[in-house]
């Protein structure tokens, strides 16, 4: 149902913005943020489903997004400031030919191989080492805290060859067309609208299958998992790497549409904010990410505009208010009020609702 | 010389430095060179600061020295005195400064204080002046203490190093060789350059004598650099545990992911602000009573942060415990929330705290500088190792605190009080929090984000020591800071933070628990 | 036996999210007695003595205690008002050591809890001998014993017991017998046990209930505990 | 319609709201002075404030929003390199106007903004002119680790060999690539480094031996601890000036003043200009702080600084062009400040150029115990140069 | 009289096994040998090491020192120190713990459905479909255990008792070689604890089997070879009655023995 809802979401939206009922800014905007919500689905893949929370979510959708870019950056050519074929920040850190590492990416194919290679090998390395150590819980947690926070001040770094604090800016071309135009944010728009069906669609077939049932097994007594003869490593290994991929995806299409890539992309705040739609549209639902990603972002824009003194403290409130009184999220509430009606001949049903510890009461 | 300025007193002659420009500044200056006063140092300094004020015009004007706020003294007859109307701020320029520093720094030499001797020696030795190599000469036998005697002597030598016969810069480079001068080290690796390539008349002896003393030198100050970077160790380490034991507590002992953790690390540091200004406000800056705002700033934070905590939890977090993860997203919103109530009452801009005179300065040791202020944090940062220790370990409370944390409801049925024990453990661990921003209002910034700095390496902290094990945190703060700074020299401090980052990854692999795991036989743990 | 009870369940009521599990159970534990609550898997009996630490909220009902209803008490002042409880699972805490575990009562009981301390040595050595191993490395039993320990040490005058012979060694049920039956002689301790093992529970108690489906089916002295009420309401 | 929208585009949020906030307070102050004046061409200005929320991603779609929704003829804003860099492809691609007022790194002149910053000939370079007839001998060069410092370090490098300055007196370290060319000159921290007892340890050893300064291109709040460091390692402004491009006055209303005094700093303005236009700017700003009603603004002990000048001055350049090319038409308000226009501002006269950058007086000065500078030395017109590494190479 | 000792193949020896933590010897030089399709019982004082016995062949910790080996039906000895749990699982050794461990988060039925033995890789889990067999097997099992009308709850909201079931359900569905069985009948009824008593001897001759338990109605039910632990070590081993009847035993382990000896 909510797949439908989705798909016709994304059909309606572009016949609209054609119609001129809704401007190519607006387009691009949502863009965006259909991009969040696949960084948020990638997570929730882990957090929700495998009970693997990752603060460093935003590490992977910036490297995606670097890998992306740096094609990007090449397609740029000769047009701005130096006018030589290297990229500018390379001229103005007086670099005199184009890295070994940069040469390939003049190849989209090899680019958009790089999206998904890039995060997933980092992934795969990392994965392995800390799940074959079984490291858990919150030592997982602030490990890819500190992988991210490590990873940020490298590409801070002007020699990391990646251009530093500024990043990647002023992109021109992609795959040959006019990163400007009109159609190019609207086609970005709809490529990421496939890209969230398609993952979405996916997730929820995973989900389905054994595999998905042994993740959450995982989630719930992952040395009982490994009792029943399951390596949870591998299980664990293959779903952070297949969390990564799609982050690195959803990083690939939103650095064209944001127009710039950067190391902000990936502090550990930025992590935090991934985990923050999760939990706000409802961990361990399919589709509580993406709302969760979408209304954010959308209250986060709407209030930066409109109360710019005080949509921390506007944002920040909301945050409180659905921990407290929609403890699964805004998709929990749906399926409480779901379940309310359908129970409502069996007479009161008590304050479940509000998980609040009786000791506290 | 002017017969009539040299009749003058020094207060008038300064007076007349102050006024007057060109020509007659210049004389005045030349005739308090000769003096040795006092009071010559304090009105330079005062003049650098911007303490000296004039008042009225013409023939009437006076020269003010500004005592405290609002209170100065008449230069000429240094007496106390209300100024009858505004007095108007005089500045030393630059050039000026740096002569007249030259005088005070000359003055110094025969200055009562010690310390002040040392450092005029030092930075006269320096200057490799030839001017001031027959009076440092001379002054030298004439220090009974050893140290004293010893920087006056290194003065000399150094000075000898450029001005000296061949004879003398040989001995010279001998002498600093086996006092193994670090000042002297470059002096005398461009005396060995200059010899080496004078290539008319090479100084082998000098040359030789130059590389011995050189090796000697290094040696010397290898050892020094490690000492140095075991205390700079110690103090970063300090730090990290300061800002991470009252997350050790509220996250490692109550499970709370406490996001806002950094924001009561900011409070901490905001009300030592406060207290400060209230401070200012009833002593004033000058006032002996202002340096004792820091005492009173110490128990103020930790109060207002543990009052910011026990609401906290007594209107948020205690819903939240039997769903730790939500008390991420929850803190989360606080911190956010508490970042922008900064920005709305104190201002976006960073707030300025300033040290008190007697965390400023550091003290000479063997070659290492400790500054006050960092050493002062090592030590209260062990006094809160203790005292946390003391009150879990060994007080029914930490008991309670204990049993409560790792099983809630069990601790109820046997009647601990568990929801006051909740408030009162997590007000303790806001407490701490606010206790760190106000340490650290001392050594960095305090402002709305400031806690943000600190909240990756808090958890790191915690993490690495062991979730839950105080001992472990402490632990693990100081190996994160010796580690930090044994990078640093080497790396250079990006690389070195980056290195220490994938430290620690490789670490936890080989302790998934970090250094103390609390080991459990239960299946889901 | 004449005295007024130590505690009544009266039309308690009790449910987790939508299904009621406790529909109206009506208990009375006279004092110094040993009162047993038998029942199948599932029936509720656990539900039943977690209503009464208000570890659970009821829905309807009440429960009174020593004549004062317990409503609108939390967990800690039931405990404080002389309610000791061991639960099945045995929720020892894992990282404080026996001795810690065992202080967690003292601290909050005091002298009498401290007077009882040799008592309880006496009837488990091994928390003599394991004083400063951590409570989550024990064996199930060790944690049994423990579990049980701490809970005397709350000087109850109202004793629960959750299943207290599972994972226990023989010879130690026996000992667990004998303080059962020494404490009801030589105190005024009243004891509600939840017990599968009959001939335990048979040699204890003074009373028996039987639950069912969340109700309380049968109930009276253990002589008439027939093996036709086991028959029906024990077996499968 | 009687109004013009106007966009302010800085963050009031996030790390850099520490900056910015108060280049909002001061361009709410200037449309305020503009519209009680009767506005431009006018018309009123109508302030559309958004914030950045130091999230350079969030600053682009602010722009694009700015430009897109709101319409706004022109837009006062950002601060950090990187996010001017964010927003070019959008002002570009909507081919709207940018006013940037926050001295920077240079190499870069974006047909659609004007650049009222500094450029690195009207700050580092002077502060080393300067320095250097001050008889300095040492330079250790320290800075925040990325893209400005590293910049205005590499020219200053360059710049001192250029003058004479043997390799070794250049301290803080170099990095050579392959080909042993300098790819890297000073000491970096990473941003919010809080830590600097090593840096401050090696600064002491290197200013030992007399006539050496330090160079400052640390960024945001990591001064704080830097200047207590110093400061508390007992070394002062006599022994070793530390000259800093990041501190103005309003930095300082966060740092402990008595750190700081002697230390130098180099602007395009100061607040302690003598001239009457600046007093009567600074009077009419503190008159306006206490009557304005925008939540968050701090009404005490505010100070104005360069940056916010250059604010203040571009809106005035910005309504010079206007009526000069009587439109608001972007296109053609920047052909009228390429055809130079000029305002007589508190720092004095500024007269934009074709580069799209200013001609203005540079000063030099030294921290006083109040937290303002003394003026020590002033360049008068210089024009501003974006691009200039490479240019002192002799070789 | 049952058949104490049946002369048939090994499938699980173990020699001079020794485990310490933090000084203390919680097996201590433990000989074991376990023949195929036998029924085995271990009884023995709390603490007395058979939880952490069933933990090291398990591959919960490792041996000090000793060895422990798996015998293969095809003639192969595997060292089962130097596996990861899951393999150890995969050559057919399960188990069920002394407190019930199940998925709580999953219903009865998917509970049962995981442990069914079959190919535990990710891709087959990605690309594994129910086949009627499967569901058959999950039939029956649940059959067994009497947790039919409740296959579709979450296994988190079961009854102590009836978790137990279900875990031992799970032990079935994997069809292991080897079934360590710790305290099945904790928390069951009489009656039901004959019934598991029945079930593990149904299983005898198929599957090797070693049961842990304190209940001495139900070790004499099931009881065909006993072996006491104690402090680590093996005490005693023989028929049910020869190990009553030790006095050590008596003394450490059985007490006065009224209720066994009533029975
Ligand atoms: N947390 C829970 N959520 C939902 N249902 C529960 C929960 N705990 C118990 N139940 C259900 O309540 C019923 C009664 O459980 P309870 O634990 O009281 O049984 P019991 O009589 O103690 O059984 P046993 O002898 O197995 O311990 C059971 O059917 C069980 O499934
Ligand atoms: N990880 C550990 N650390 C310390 N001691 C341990 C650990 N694991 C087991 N022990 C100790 O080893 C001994 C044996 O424990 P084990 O659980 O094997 O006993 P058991 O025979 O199963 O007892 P029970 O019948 O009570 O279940 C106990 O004394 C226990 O405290
Ligand atoms: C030095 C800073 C205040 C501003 C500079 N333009 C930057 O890149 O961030
Ligand atoms: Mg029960
Ligand atoms: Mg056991």
């Amino acid at each position: 149902m909510t797949f439908f809802l989705l798909a016709a979401f994304v059909i309606i939206f572009p016949i609209l913005s054609q119609m001129g009922m809704i401007s190519s800014f607006q387009v691009g905007v949502w863009g965006k943020y259909l991009c969040y919500a696949v960084l948020a689905m990638s997570l929730n893949i882990l957090w929700g489903y495998t009970g693997l929370l990752c603060l460093g979510q935003c590490l992977f959708f910036a490297l995606g997004g670097y890998a992306f870019g740096m094609y990007l950056m090449l397609m740029i050519g000769e047009d701005p400031v130096y006018k030589t074929a290297l990229p500018d920040f390379m001229d103005f850190q007086g670099y005199k030919e184009l890295p070994w590492h940069w040469k390939p990416f003049y190849n989209p194919f090899f680019a958009v191989f790089a999206v998904v290679a890039v995060p997933g090998v980092v992934a795969f390395i990392f994965g392995a080492l800390a799940f074959r150590s079984r490291i858990k819980g919150v030592y997982f947690s602030i490990l890819t805290q500190a992988l991210t926070y490590a990873a940020t001040l490298l590409f801070f770094r002007n020699e990391f060859t990646f251009g530093g604090n500024n990043g990647f800016t002023d992109f021109k071309f992609i795959f040959g067309a006019d990163i400007r135009e009109e159609s190019t944010t609207l086609a970005l728009f709809v490529a990421s609208g496939i890209l969230l069906l398609v993952v979405y669609w996916g997730l929820a077939w995973l989900l389905k299958t054994k595999f998905g049932k042994v993740q959450r097994a995982i989630r719930d007594s992952e040395n009982r998992v490994r009792f029943s003869g399951y390596s949870s490593t591998h299980y664990k290994v293959f779903i952070f790497v297949l969390s990564a991929i799609i982050a690195g995806l959803a990083g690939a299409l939103y650095v064209p549409q944001a127009g710039i890539i950067n190391p902000e992309e990936m502090k550990p705040s930025k992590g935090l904010d991934i985990v923050v739609w999760v939990a706000v549209g409802g961990r361990g639902t399919k589709f509580g990410p993406v709302i969760g990603a979408i209304l954010i972002s959308l209250l986060k824009s709407w209030s930066t505009r409109a109360f710019p003194e005080y949509w921390l403290i506007i944002l920040g409130l909301v945050f409180v208010f659905v921990v407290l009184f929609m403890p699964d999220g805004i998709v929990g509430l749906f399926e409480k009020a779901k379940a309310y009606l359908r129970a409502r001949k069996g007479g009161e049903s008590d304050s479940g609702s509000s998980n609040i510890p009786v000791e506290a009461k | 010389m002017d017969q009539r300025l040299s009749k003058l007193s020094t207060r008038a002659l300064l007076i007349q430095v102050i006024l007057s420009t060109g020509e007659s500044q210049t004389a005045a200056i030349d005739v308090i060179r000769e003096r040795g006063e006092p009071i010559i140092s304090e009105v330079v300094e005062a003049w650098r600061i911007g303490r000296i004020s004039t008042l009225g015009e013409g023939e009437e004007v006076q020269v003010l020295i500004q005592v405290s706020e609002g209170q100065y003294e008449d230069l000429l007859t240094g007496s106390a005195l209300t100024p009858s109307g505004e007095p108007k701020i005089n500045r030393a320029t630059r050039s000026l400064r740096k002569v007249l520093k030259r005088i005070v720094d000359l003055l110094d030499l025969k200055s009562p204080d010690m310390s002040k001797r040392i450092a005029a020696a030092e930075k006269l030795g320096l200057s490799q002046n030839e001017e001031y190599l027959p009076e440092l000469r001379e002054l030298v036998p004439k220090q009974s203490d050893k140290k004293v005697k010893a920087a006056f002597q290194e003065a000399v030598w150094i000075s000898e190093l450029k001005n000296g016969r061949i004879d003398e810069k040989i001995s010279a480079v001998t002498s600093l060789g086996e006092v193994k001068s670090y000042p002297a080290r470059d002096f005398i690796e461009a005396l060995l350059k200059e010899s080496r390539e004078a290539k008319v008349e090479r100084l082998d002896e000098l040359e030789a004598v130059a590389e011995i003393a050189l090796k000697k030198i290094d040696d010397h100050q290898k050892l020094v650099e490690v000492a140095s970077t075991l205390v700079r160790g110690l103090s970063t380490g300090s730090v990290l545990l300061l800002v991470s034991y009252g997350l050790a507590i509220t996250f490692g002992q109550m499970g709370v992911i406490n996001m806002a953790h950094g924001e009561f690390i900011a409070i901490g540091g905001y009300t030592t602000y406060v207290v400060q200004n209230f401070f200012v406000g009833v002593f004033g800056v000058e006032s002996a009573g202002f340096g004792w705002y820091f005492i009173a700033a110490l128990p103020a934070a930790f109060v207002v942060s543990a009052l910011c905590g026990a609401i906290l939890e007594k209107g948020l977090i205690q819903f939240l415990y039997k769903r730790p993860l939500e008390s991420l997203l929850a803190t989360w919103g606080v911190s956010m929330v508490l970042q922008q109530v900064f920005r709305l009452w104190f201002g976006a801009a960073n707030v300025a705290v300033a040290s008190p005179e007697w965390l400023s300065g550091s003290y000479e040791l063997a070659g290492i500088s400790l500054s006050y202020n960092r050493i002062s944090l090592i030590v209260f940062a062990l006094i809160v190792v203790l005292v946390t220790w003391l009150l879990l370990a060994k007080t029914n409370w930490g008991l309670h605190v204990r049993a409560t944390m790792q099983n809630r409801q069990m601790s109820s049925c046997l009647g601990v009080p568990s929801s006051r024990v909740n408030m009162l453990t997590f007000a303790f661990g806001s407490g701490l929090a606010g206790l760190a921003g106000a340490f650290l209002s001392q050594i960095g910034n305090v402002g709305p984000s400031m806690g943000q700095t600190y909240i990756v390496d808090s958890f790191m902290v915690v993490v690495v020591g062991g979730v839950g094990n105080l001992l472990g945190a402490a632990l693990s703060s100081m190996g994160i800071g010796m580690l930090d700074q044994g990078l640093q020299p080497v790396l250079g401090p990006v690389m070195g933070k980056i290195t220490v980052l994938f430290g620690i990854i490789l670490f936890l692999q080989f302790k998934p628990g970090g250094l103390f795991a609390a080991r459990s036989r239960s299946l889901d743990d | 036996m004449m005295t007024e009870p130590q505690l009544t369940l009266e039309g308690v009521q009790v449910s987790y999210d939508e299904s009621l599990i406790l529909r109206g159970v009506d208990i009375s534990a006279p004092k110094n007695s040993v009162v047993s609550l038998l029942g199948r898997n599932g029936v509720g009996k656990t539900t039943a003595l977690k209503s009464i630490m208000g570890i659970v909220p009821l829905t309807a009902g009440e429960i009174t205690f020593e004549g004062n209803s317990l409503t609108g008490k939390n967990t800690e002042k039931r405990s404080r008002s002389g309610i000791g409880y061991v639960p099945q699972g045995r929720d020892i805490f894992p990282n404080l050591s026996v001795w810690e575990n065992l202080k967690v009562s003292i601290s909050v009981h005091g002298q009498a809890a401290r007077d009882r301390l040799d008592e309880v040595y006496e009837l488990f050595p091994v928390l003599a001998e394991m004083k400063e191993r951590k409570g989550g490395v024990l064996s199930g039993g060790q944690q049994q014993q423990l579990a049980i320990g701490r809970a005397l040490l709350t000087n109850p005058s109202l004793l629960i017991l959750d299943e207290p012979t599972e994972g226990i060694q023989p010879s130690i049920i026996d000992q667990i017998e004998d303080a059962i039956l020494h404490l009801k002689k030589t105190s005024e301790m009243t004891i509600l046990l939840v017990e599968q093992y009959l001939d335990f529970a048979k040699s204890v108690s003074d009373h028996f209930y039987i639950m069912e489906r969340g109700s309380v089916v049968e109930r009276g002295e253990i002589a008439l505990l027939s093996d036709e009420l086991v028959a029906q309401y024990l077996s499968v | 319609e009687d109004t013009v929208k106007v966009g302010v585009l800085h963050s009031l949020s996030g790390t850099m709201a520490i900056s910015e906030t108060s280049l909002r307070d001061i361009l709410l102050f200037t449309f305020d002075e503009i519209n009680a004046a009767g506005g431009v061409m006018g018309k009123k200005i109508e302030p559309v404030v958004v914030d950045g929320a130091s999230d350079w991603p969030l600053f682009a779609e602010k722009a694009e929003q700015l430009l897109a929704q709101d319409k706004t003829a022109v837009t006062f804003g950002c601060w950090t390199s990187v996010s001017r860099k964010s927003v070019l492809p959008v002002y570009e691609k909507y081919n709207g106007l940018l006013f940037y007022p926050v001295q920077y790194e240079g190499e870069e002149m974006s047909p659609n903004i004007f650049y009222t910053a500094e450029a690195v000939n009207q700050q580092a370079i002077p502060a080393v002119d300067f320095l250097l007839e001050d008889g300095y001998k040492k330079f250790y060069l320290i800075g925040t680790d990325y893209v400005y410092p590293q910049t205005t370090n590499l020219v200053l490098f360059e710049y001192l060999l250029s003058k004479g300055i043997p390799v070794e007196n250049i301290g803080g370290g170099l990095r050579k690539d392959a080909d042993g060319e300098v790819i890297s000159a000073g000491n970096y921290t990473p941003f919010g480094h809080s830590d600097f007892q090593q840096i401050v340890a090696d600064i002491k050893k290197f200013s030992a031996s007399g006539d050496a300064c330090v160079i400052n291109t640390i960024n945001g709040d990591a001064n704080v601890p830097f200047f207590k460091e110093f400061a508390a390692s007992g070394l002062t402004s006599e022994d070793c000036p530390v000259v800093s491009f990041s501190l103005s006055e309003d930095e300082f209303r966060s740092l402990p003043a008595k750190d700081l005094v002697g230390h130098l700093g180099c602007w395009t303005y100061f607040m302690s200009n003598e001239s009457e236009a600046n007093k009567k700017f600074i009077a009419d700003f503190q008159a306006w702080l206490q009557k304005t009603e925008v939540p968050g603004i701090v009404k005490e002990n505010r100070v104005t600084c360069s940056p916010m000048v250059l604010s203040y001055n571009g809106v005035y350049l910005w309504k010079a062009a206007v009526e000069k090319a009587k439109s608001f038409e972007p296109e053609k308000v920047m052909a009228a400040l390429k055809s130079g226009v000029s305002f007589d501002g508190p720092g004095g006269t500024v007269t934009s150029q074709s580069n799209h950058h200013l001609t203005k007086n540079v000063y030099i000065g030294e921290t006083l115990e109040n937290g303002q500078f003394s003026v020590i030395k002033s360049f008068d017109n210089v024009v501003g140069e974006p691009f200039l590494k490479g240019t002192f190479m002799k070789k | 009289m049952a058949v104490l000792y049946r002369d048939t193949d090994l499938t699980l020896s173990a020699e001079g096994v020794s485990k310490s933590f933090d000084g203390f010897k919680a097996i201590n030089d433990l000989n074991f040998y376990l023949g195929d399709g036998e029924l085995r019982t271990v009884i023995g004082p709390n603490g007395a090491g058979k939880s952490t016995f069933m933990d090291l062949i398990t591959g919960r910790t490792t041996p000090d020192v000793g060895s422990l080996t798996f015998h293969q039906p095809d003639g192969h000895d595997v060292d089962l120190c130097k596996l990861r749990e899951y393999q150890i699982n995969r050559l057919g050794i399960a188990r069920k713990f002394q407190t019930p461990s199940v998925y709580t988060q999953h219903t009865v039925r998917d509970n049962i459905l995981l442990s069914l033995n079959r190919d535990r890789g990710v891709l087959r889990a990605l690309f594994y479909s129910e086949t009627q067999q499967d569901r058959d097997e999950i039939d029956e099992v649940l059959e067994i255990i009497r947790l039919g009308d409740r296959r579709d709850e979450l296994a988190g909201s079961l009854s102590h008792g009836q978790k137990q079931w279900l875990e031992i359900g799970m032990l079935l569905a994997q069809k292991p070689r080897v079934l360590l069985v710790d305290e099945p009948a904790a928390g069951m009824s009489d009656e039901e604890t004959e019934r598991t008593g029945e079930l593990l001897l149904s299983l005898e001759g198929k599957h090797s089997v070693v049961v842990v338990e304190h209940d001495m109605e139900f070790v004499r039910q099931i009881a065909r070879k006993v072996t006491v632990l104690h402090q680590g070590h093996v005490l005693k081993e023989g028929s049910f009655d020869e190990v009553a009847g030790d006095p050590t035993v008596k003394e450490v382990y059985l007490g006065r023995q009224k209720h066994t000896d009533a029975a």
